[in-house]
């Protein structure tokens, strides 16, 4: 499958790049035409991914988040990326509910949102080495072929 | 955020604005929690219409207000959710176990209000 | 100076990307809490120096631009970088209605736009090597400080 | 883009909608040249209401319309710009040969049209 367009995003891990990040995966896959809630899935699925990664990867101090998102004929491929703690437990993190901070209200449902607002959703994490989440999405809007 | 007391009903109605995440959650939690305390006996109406996006983040808060409140059975009620809004409270399950309505008008006819 | 948040974007040579580049660049300068016009000096500035990388630095083949966007005290400092073409004589290169490529109706006016909108223009180009763009532009807004 | 045909003033009204930079440039162009082929005695006015943002790309296109039509002794008119596209059309010099009104009415009531 053809790569239509692709880009690279690195952003340190501050809670005020959440939305940046949104806003750029965003108006990446705007060029597939997608629908609003098409668009707002993404959205959605991407502040978790890289909410988790200003949260729980470097709890505290400040990191590097590197995001990857490519365009395929009309599918969207978004990583995310950071080089802090890792998964310690990947099952259990990814059971609806489950959260390892409670006490600051965290809900336990970001990854349930990225597996259901997304089509795929694969976690590659390794304990002090970091996490990577790689989501896939194939928009159902029609798309102009062969640019 | 702006906030509306509506004494009649005991009903403190708050119309969230913007976006509520991860960056926003802490002083919009802070905001409601100060009001919560200030009426203690008021319900909470939240009133989501000009809320243009929410996440886990948000859920969080939502559902710790819910918590605090449950605590002390007072009564928590959601109104205007649109589409973005609508899919993560349902998918979270948030809507389970806070009623929500599509105007302020309705909740406030709703329920405990009604009597 | 304090840095207060920083991003780096690459992405190829297509000219989607140039509203993609504005995109990114305003939402990070939002941060400093610009007004409209100041916001949309960036976003001009910014349009011409990657349409400059898009349609003079790899002339119809694609390449990569790497935009580096640093956020300090209430300055924001943005660097577009190619590695084309470079540019052969840059002083008349700056000069207001100079263009290489007047045949495609360009306007010649593009780091004349760069230089009036923002507070400082640095080009930094070698013959095919490439060009990097450096701009400064304070913002007189009200900052929040010490976050 | 929406183009509205004047006959009793012989002008061709063009609205321009959204992005007017590099990307947008070729199709605007094709466009606009199309249309002033089919309609060779009409003059041109430009309403930029709706265009949210110009570039140097954008003035390109609209002084290589001004070069064509001035060879045919053709009027070529703007109107309603917004802030960003007045700032990028002033400094381009685009304001000093192109005369800019603030809405279609007065556009179409000044100079020729008004004989
Ligand atoms: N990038 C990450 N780095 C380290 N730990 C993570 C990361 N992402 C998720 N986790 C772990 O997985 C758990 C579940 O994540 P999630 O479902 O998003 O819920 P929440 O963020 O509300 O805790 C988190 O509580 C955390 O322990
Ligand atoms: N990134 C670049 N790589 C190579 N050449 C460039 C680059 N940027 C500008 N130039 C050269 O400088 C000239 C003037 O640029 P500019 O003022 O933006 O006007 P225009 O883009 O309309 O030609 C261009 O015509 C081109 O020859």
């Amino acid at each position: 499958m053809k790569k239509r367009n692709f880009l690279l995003l690195e952003i340190p891990s501050k809670s005020e790049n959440e939305s940046l990040a949104r806003v750029v995966v965003a108006a990446l896959a705007a060029q597939l035409d997608p629908t609003i809630d098409e668009l707002n899935d993404v959205k959605t699925a991407v502040s978790e991914a890289v909410t988790n990664a200003v949260i729980h990867a470097y709890d505290e101090k400040e990191g590097i988040i590197v995001i990857k998102a490519e365009l395929f004929e009309n599918e969207l491929v978004v990583e995310v990326e950071d080089r802090g703690s890792g998964i310690k437990d990947l099952e259990k993190a990814r059971e609806p509910l489950f959260t390892t901070r409670p006490q600051d209200e965290r809900s336990g449902m970001g990854f349930t949102i990225m597996e259901n607002f997304m089509d795929q959703v694969e976690v590659i994490t390794e304990e002090k080495v970091g996490t990577r989440v790689i989501m896939r999405r194939k928009f159902n809007s029609v798309i102009p072929v062969g640019e | 955020m702006e906030a509306i007391l509506n004494r009649s009903k005991k009903c403190l109605i708050v119309r969230l604005k913007g976006e509520l995440d991860d960056h926003a959650a802490p002083k919009i939690r802070q905001n409601l929690k100060d009001m919560l305390d200030k009426y203690p006996d008021f319900s909470l109406l939240l009133n989501l219409k000009d809320l243009s996006f929410i996440d886990s983040s948000g859920v969080g808060v939502i559902l710790g207000r819910y918590r605090d409140m449950a605590q002390e059975e007072r009564e928590i009620l959601l109104c205007c959710l649109n589409s973005q809004v609508r899919r993560v409270l349902d998918l979270a399950g948030v809507l389970k176990i806070i009623p929500a309505f599509g105007s302020e008008k309705e909740a406030l006819n709703q329920g405990r209000f009604a009597q």
